[in-house]
């Protein structure tokens, strides 16, 4: 923690970023709030623990930050991840932002994508093994019984879009439920229209998603539309060798292809 | 009104054995996986105890997540129309928390201000309220602070307080209060006297801003830019605090239309999302998240009290715990109404 | 009971398929007239969007077919699609949608033949599965319940 | 309120006879926005399209339904009609009611429901169109060619007759090519030279050529009819306005051994020097990295005999810029892959060379002067072994594919040499024989027949040297695999031809597409080979696929003959079915977020980006701007972007809806 936010405040001090993005203490002792530290004193409240999953980067895009000049956004690997996706997508340009990378109490500053990078490249690549078997019982249901799951679980959702907020590759400034000429999404949260919303937004995510976890942890219906992501990053992987925010010249798995894409459905 | 008997718990069942056959549906809270909703239980022992609050609010029962207002369906230039039907079912909602029977007093003064609202009006005078007072909060329960309390009655037609495992004290409140009770009468006992023990099993929620007070002054704040700002820096624009909120009323029409025919729909809307105050031109009055912030605050605890003389906020503290980023609308509001001293 | 007639709706793309079933009519090949068809540039404009869509109306089955591979007008067009069918059927699976009931195919401008026995095929296929009547329907449409009238 | 016309043909008994066009009609006139229905017997007729025009002008239409025969058929028919009416064609669509509909299934209820529903979806569609204008975009009317071989040299002279301004530009010191190094040409065996060399000094003195030799491309900028193209003048050495090439310089130069690239490595040139002796222009250049003065800062013997004083040791490259309306590319192939095979052992053994040494062997103006001669001792060799397929054909080896010119250079080859060494003994080791052309098969059969070169149908395995002799080994396949072993003086190896080792740079300066093995890529194998993805770009020659000089001339001219047809005109004028990215006005800008994934989903390169700016100047944002002249309207970009923030002109999302919807 200290080293967190000693680094905090170099940097905040010596003038290399105007913000440090990190976590604070919340309301509760198992919630933590995003932190905008501008100054050394605003830097003491910085604090990182287990719970702090939540992926900050997803304020990088947002006006109100970016007027404040040069951030540094604290983060684990997803975090870092995103940096990468975000350059891809042309959002975020090399050396405007300075990665905290927190690991095992340590703390790394990336100042460069190019050390983002590296960094991730010692790092574990793809779904954990714990979400891997989750996807794998999932997928192992019959589809019936797949359906009556998620008809369930959609049924649920509020359609209050926290799942698009939190995401930071959901940075759309009009997102695809917004446009009414033609309605792609019914604005209502019956059935199909919850259906079309969570299909959608995770083929919209599909190649670029980097596994956060933020749209699920930020669902007030607890639903776990981040397997929705994870199954359609797993099969980027398998189909396409695609992995989202590991490379800034990594292309996007939707926009090229191999003419020899093998599939077994096309009649 | 009020009158106050001892129920037993364990009548419990007898008693919505007897809603049901005089019609009534019956919601409470009911234990699905890892949270609690509003769904009909089919035994007694299904209606859930011990949790400070369910995630979601019981609005949707008298303002559901989208309506349909009317159908149409074209011949040519000649339009077919048709408007359901205003009738709602009779309804119970049991075991919802003081501040959810609260809350329908704010939505009553929303939807009838002006021209009445008639699915609204005709959802809740089918609507028997019988909440239970609150013998826990949390951290973000703040209800004292908005002018209600863990044994309000406001808003209910009858208050169940747990006196102790097995006795509740009734307190039966308005006509449709007595014509539940009434359903089985034989349950309920005379309170001899124990009416006075309520207090002692409530919950100790403790105030944190005088909402009246508040409301008076708040308008001098609308201007305070960098106050608004930095309390909404981490907002996301969300709408999940309006969505699960039990006063927030706002709605959007959406004509929806396949061939043909089609349908008028209201949809649950939040002041949060950029959306909600785009013009067609591209404008936007509230352009950027803080001024939705303001508005959220501004709307709850000044235009509404001001304007229709109800709280707009009943301080349950669903939207803080829903919130992906630990907007906590009790302390921003304290901290807000510390800047008066 | 009359047999069950599925709505069948397809999308396909100008130079090939669209072509094909010209070919088709031209062939004067008689198939099952139970298919509607959109007809779109290419299979790369088709956005995964309208096939969800199509089920929302009613339709038991739907069709998306374009050009071989390396045939595309566009000469990548279908190659981009495919990718994207790639991802998109496999998230409708883990969903539990019946995928049975979306087939996609490539019909070249001079497979009339295939064209006809495909959608053939495709009625005969959906006719075994029956209506999709677990498939909620766009409010509004033809699908919903009848309105409870005042 | 739209008003709609829809008129229902019944094309003779071909729909009448099966769908009730009356029925549909009716039907069609109940639908909501319909304000005139009918059905006639042949819509396409002069009387049907006038019942159309008159309609449109009578019930002031907004939109025309025609339900007939596909739309591939009569669209444009029934669109020019609407536009004599006054109605923008675009506002007009057709619903197959034929080949979809009455043709392929039985007369019926059922056949005419469909019927009403296919008119029900273009009716809906047809509301949503917008009135479009075909696009317009002007043309610089000059072509830049790249690459002076004979694909580049046919396609300039081809384009500059037909009478519009072209730029050669090639990166030797002369045009000519490989062709200039071939000695004598399959299947006529006419001397290469003697018919290249008259087309070269064509260029050097056409009027409307300009030529840029010892240059090369260093960017390309724009789009069709509107290119701006870099070219890197590299510097010569020597100001060309003076030099009159009379070649004392080269005489005098004291670097004398340096390895000829045109002979191949086998013969010497100077460090100032001309490629050979017909070059054009002939003019020398200065060999930099070779001449003494640049090495050791001594030396200037070239300057002093110069008579012209047209020496210049301190010129530099020199940036040109150019405007070009099209592009030819013609920059050829290489024939370095020769390591495939070390077993054969080339560049380690003098006497085994290539084909193009060989080719050098044989010529009139070759080191030997057209004599057969091997390296290692100058003998005339009397033994000789042509292996076919060095490196072709081999995908476990080499490359896949086949080089397809050396069956027949190799044939050639076996020839020449009967003909200069009448005691001399011809092998070919070949793995199949390809001669598919006019007087190809004949041409090897002579080989074979009159020249007695002897075939083997099998590999090489290896070759070694024993007693100043190659021993190569092989099998023959046709009599059982039975081993094979030759006694050669000389082995000449059919290397195979592969993309220029720089063909991937060529191709992203030119943003073009290209194969696995860096071939360029044409637009479309079979109906555009000589145009490519990127509009305004042609290909021609090897540098597509290995091809022979008369196939590299004849796609030469289809190229020229395409950018003439495109110069023929003041601007181009096309469909406007292309993408579009939306405006708004501030402070959206647009809804684009600029995150161009769309990008490398364009094949065309269409997707450009544009930079919004305030009025400060300052940058507000980047987003995506599809260019008209060159998007193809294939609607990739639309599917696959996020916000919906591009649409398809012709088949918007809001019309693609509609028309679903109405289902």
């Amino acid at each position: 923690m200290e080293l967190l936010r000693d680094k905090a405040k170099s940097l905040l001090t010596g003038g290399a970023v105007q913000v440090v993005i990190g976590y604070a203490a919340g309301s509760a002792t198992d919630r933590f709030r995003p932190h905008f530290a501008r100054s050394a004193d605003d830097a003491d409240r910085l604090i990182f623990g287990e719970g702090c999953r939540q992926n900050l980067a997803v304020y990088l895009l947002k006006p109100e930050v970016r007027a404040m000049g040069k951030a540094a956004v604290v983060g684990g690997p997803t975090t870092l991840r995103t940096l990468l996706q975000y350059a891809v997508e042309n959002q975020i340009a090399d050396g405007l932002v300075v990665a905290l990378a927190l690991e095992d109490g340590r703390v790394e500053e990336l100042t460069s994508f190019a050390a983002v990078e590296e960094y991730l490249a010692q790092r574990p690549h793809g779904l954990s093994d714990g979400d891997r078997a989750e996807l794998e019982q999932h997928a192992a249901r019959s589809q019936k019984d797949r359906w009556a799951y998620w008809s369930a679980e959609l049924a649920r959702c509020i359609r209050c879009y926290a799942c698009r907020a939190a995401c930071p590759l959901c940075y759309c400034e009009q997102c695809i439920t917004e446009n009414n000429q033609p309605q792609w999404v019914p604005v209502a949260s019956d059935a199909f229209g919850n259906l079309e919303w969570n299909v959608v937004r995770a083929m919209h995510l599909a190649g670029r998603c980097v596994n956060c976890g933020s749209c699920a942890a930020a669902c007030p219906e607890n639903i776990r539309i981040d397997l929705l992501n994870q199954v359609l990053a797993q099969e980027a992987m398998t189909q396409f060798g695609a992995e989202a925010g590991y490379s800034v010249r990594k292309e996007y798995a939707l926009s090229v292809f191999k003419p020899d894409d093998k599939e077994t459905f096309i009649r | 009104m009020s009158e106050s008997s001892i129920l037993q718990r364990a009548s419990l069942g007898a008693w919505l054995e007897a809603m049901g056959r005089a019609g009534q549906r019956v919601l409470a809270p009911v234990r699905e996986a890892d949270r609690v909703v509003f769904a009909t239980p089919s035994a007694p022992d299904q209606i859930a105890t011990g949790f400070v609050q369910t995630p979601a609010s019981a609005k949707a029962v008298v303002f559901p997540p989208y309506d349909e207002m009317l159908r149409f369906r074209a011949n040519g230039e000649d339009v077919h129309v048709e408007e359901p039907s205003i009738a709602a079912e009779p309804t119970v909602l049991f075991g919802v928390r003081p501040c959810d029977a609260a809350s329908f007093a704010t939505l009553r003064a929303v939807f009838t201000w002006d021209s009445p609202d008639a699915w609204f009006e005709a959802r809740m005078a089918s609507l028997t309220v019988i909440s239970v007072s609150c013998t826990q909060c949390d951290e973000y329960c703040f209800c004292t602070s908005v002018g209600g309390g863990p044994g309000s009655t406001q808003g209910s037609d009858i208050l169940l307080t747990p006196l102790d495992d097995r006795r509740w004290l009734a307190e039966v409140l308005t006509e449709k209060g007595q014509a539940a009770a009434a359903l089985a009468p034989q349950l309920f006992a005379p309170a001899n006297g124990e009416a006075a023990n309520k207090e002692k099993v409530l919950a100790h929620v403790p105030v944190r801003f005088e909402a009246k007070e508040f409301a008076q002054w708040l308008p001098s704040l609308f201007d305070r830019t960098d106050v608004w700002k930095e309390q909404s820096l981490r907002c996301l624009g969300c709408g999940a605090c309006a969505f699960v909120c039990p006063t927030c009323s706002c709605f959007d029409i959406q004509d929806e239309r396949v061939r043909d025919q089609g349908t008028r729909l209201r949809c649950w809307d939040s002041c949060g999302f950029r959306l909600f105050t785009l013009h067609a031109s591209g404008h936007n009055p509230r352009h950027v998240q803080s001024e939705r912030w303001r508005q959220r605050v501004m709307h709850k605890f000044s235009y509404q009290p001001e304007r229709l003389g109800v709280t707009g906020c009943v301080g349950c503290g669903r939207c803080s715990r829903a919130c992906p980023v630990d907007m906590n609308l009790g302390e921003h509001v304290r901290m807000l109404s510390e800047m008066s001293v | 009971m009359a047999e069950f007639e599925p709505k069948i709706i397809a999308f396909v793309c100008n130079w090939c398929t669209y072509a094909g079933a010209d070919l088709t009519g031209t062939s004067r090949i008689h198939y099952a007239p139970n298919v509607r068809v959109v007809r779109l540039p290419c299979t790369g404009r088709i956005d995964f969007m309208l096939i969800l869509q199509a089920f929302g109306q009613g339709a038991d089955g739907v069709i998306v077919s374009g050009c071989h591979p390396g045939d595309c007008h566009y000469t990548a067009g279908n190659f981009h699609a495919r990718r994207r069918w790639m991802l998109f059927r496999r998230l409708l699976d883990f969903v539990g949608i019946d995928v049975r009931r979306v087939t996609f195919s490539w019909v070249s401008a001079a497979e009339g033949a295939k064209w006809a026995e495909l959608v053939n095929s495709v009625v005969a296929d959906v006719r075994t599965l029956g209506p999709y009547e677990e498939f909620p329907q766009r409010l509004g449409g033809p699908g919903q319940k009848p309105l409870e009238v005042a | 309120m739209p008003r709609i016309g829809v008129f229902i043909c019944h094309c003779g008994e071909n729909i009448g006879a099966t769908v009730d066009c009356e029925v549909v009609a009716q039907a069609a006139g109940r639908l909501p926005g319909v304000a005139h229905a009918v059905d006639y017997k042949y819509m396409c007729s002069d009387p049907g399209q006038s019942l159309i025009k008159e309609a449109i002008r009578e019930k002031r239409l907004t939109g025309v339904v025609v339900g007939a025969c596909s739309p591939r058929m009569h669209e444009p028919t029934f669109r020019r009609a609407c536009a004599e009416a006054g109605l923008n064609p675009f506002l007009c669509e057709m619903a197959n009611l034929r080949e979809h509909c009455s043709w392929v299934h039985e007369k019926g209820e059922v056949t005419t429901q469909k019927a009403i529903d296919l008119v029900r979806m273009l009716v809906e569609k047809v509301k949503r169109n917008r009135p479009l204008t075909p696009i317009r975009v002007p043309i610089t009317k000059r072509a830049l060619v790249l690459g002076g071989g004979i694909a580049g040299i046919q396609a300039a002279l081809d384009i500059a007759n037909a009478g519009h301004k072209v730029v050669l530009v090639e990166r030797d010191p002369s045009i000519g090519g490989h062709m200039a190094q071939l000695s004598e040409t399959f299947p006529t065996l006419d001397c290469s030279q003697c018919i290249l060399t008259p087309r070269m000094v064509e260029v050097a003195q056409h009027p409307d050529i300009t030529l840029y030799t010892y240059s090369e491309l260093e960017s390309l900028d724009g789009f069709i009819g509107n290119f701006r193209a870099t070219i890197r003048k590299k510097a010569r050495s020597v100001d060309e306005s003076l030099c009159t090439g009379c070649g004392a310089c080269i005489q005098k130069c004291a670097q004398k051994k340096i390895p000829s690239e045109f002979n191949a490595g086998l013969g010497r040139r100077t460090a100032i020097y001309v490629p050979f002796p017909q070059a054009v222009p002939n003019k020398p250049v200065i060999d930099r990295a070779r001449c003494t003065y640049y090495k050791s800062g001594r030396c200037k013997l070239c300057e002093k005999v110069c008579p012209t004083k047209a020496i210049r040791f301190d010129q530099e490259d020199e940036l040109v810029t150019i405007d070009v309306g099209a592009v030819v590319v013609a920059t050829g192939y290489d024939v370095k892959a020769t390591s495939f095979f070390p077993e054969y052992g080339y560049g380690e053994y003098k006497d085994v060379i290539t084909g193009l040494q060989f080719e050098r062997l044989a010529s009139a103006s070759g080191p030997t002067l057209g004599e057969i001669r091997r390296p290692s001792d100058n003998e005339v060799p009397k033994k000789i072994v042509f292996i076919a397929c060095a490196g072709s054909r081999d995908p476990a080896k080499g490359i896949h594919y086949c080089s397809k010119i050396c069956c027949m250079y190799t044939a050639k080859h076996a020839m020449l040499y009967s003909h200069k060494v009448h005691d001399g003994e011809a092998y070919v080791f070949y793995m199949d024989i390809r001669a598919g052309g006019k007087m190809y098969e004949e041409f090897v059969r002579r080989a074979v027949e009159e020249d007695h070169v002897r075939y083997v149908r099998g590999r090489v395995s290896r070759i070694y040297p024993k007693n100043g002799k190659l021993i190569v080994k092989g099998v023959d396949t046709l009599l059982n695999s039975r081993p094979v072993e030759v006694e050669a003086d000389l082995v000449v190896l059919a290397t195979a031809m592969t993309a220029q080792p720089d063909a991937e740079d060529l191709a992203q300066k030119l943003k073009v597409s290209y194969d696995g093995d860096k071939f360029l890529n044409e637009a479309h194998p079979k109906l555009r080979p000589v145009e490519m993805n990127t509009a305004g770009i042609f290909v021609a020659g090897a540098c597509q696929a290995p091809k022979d000089i008369p196939e590299t001339v004849a796609q030469a001219s289809g190229a020229a003959s395409k950018v003439a047809g495109m110069f023929s005109r003041d601007e181009l004028s096309r469909e406007p079915v292309v993408a579009v990215v939306n405006r708004q006005p501030p402070p959206v800008w647009s809804t684009c977020v600029g995150c161009f994934l769309c990008e490398t989903a364009c094949a065309y390169q269409a997707i450009e980006r544009e930079e919004i700016r305030g009025r400060d100047g300052g940058l507000i944002r980047t987003i995506a701007k599809v260019n008209e002249s060159v998007c193809q309207g294939c609607g990739t970009c639309v599917a696959l972007c996020r916000s919906k923030s591009i649409d398809l002109q012709g088949y918007t999302n809001e019309q693609v809806y509609a028309e679903l919807l109405a289902l």
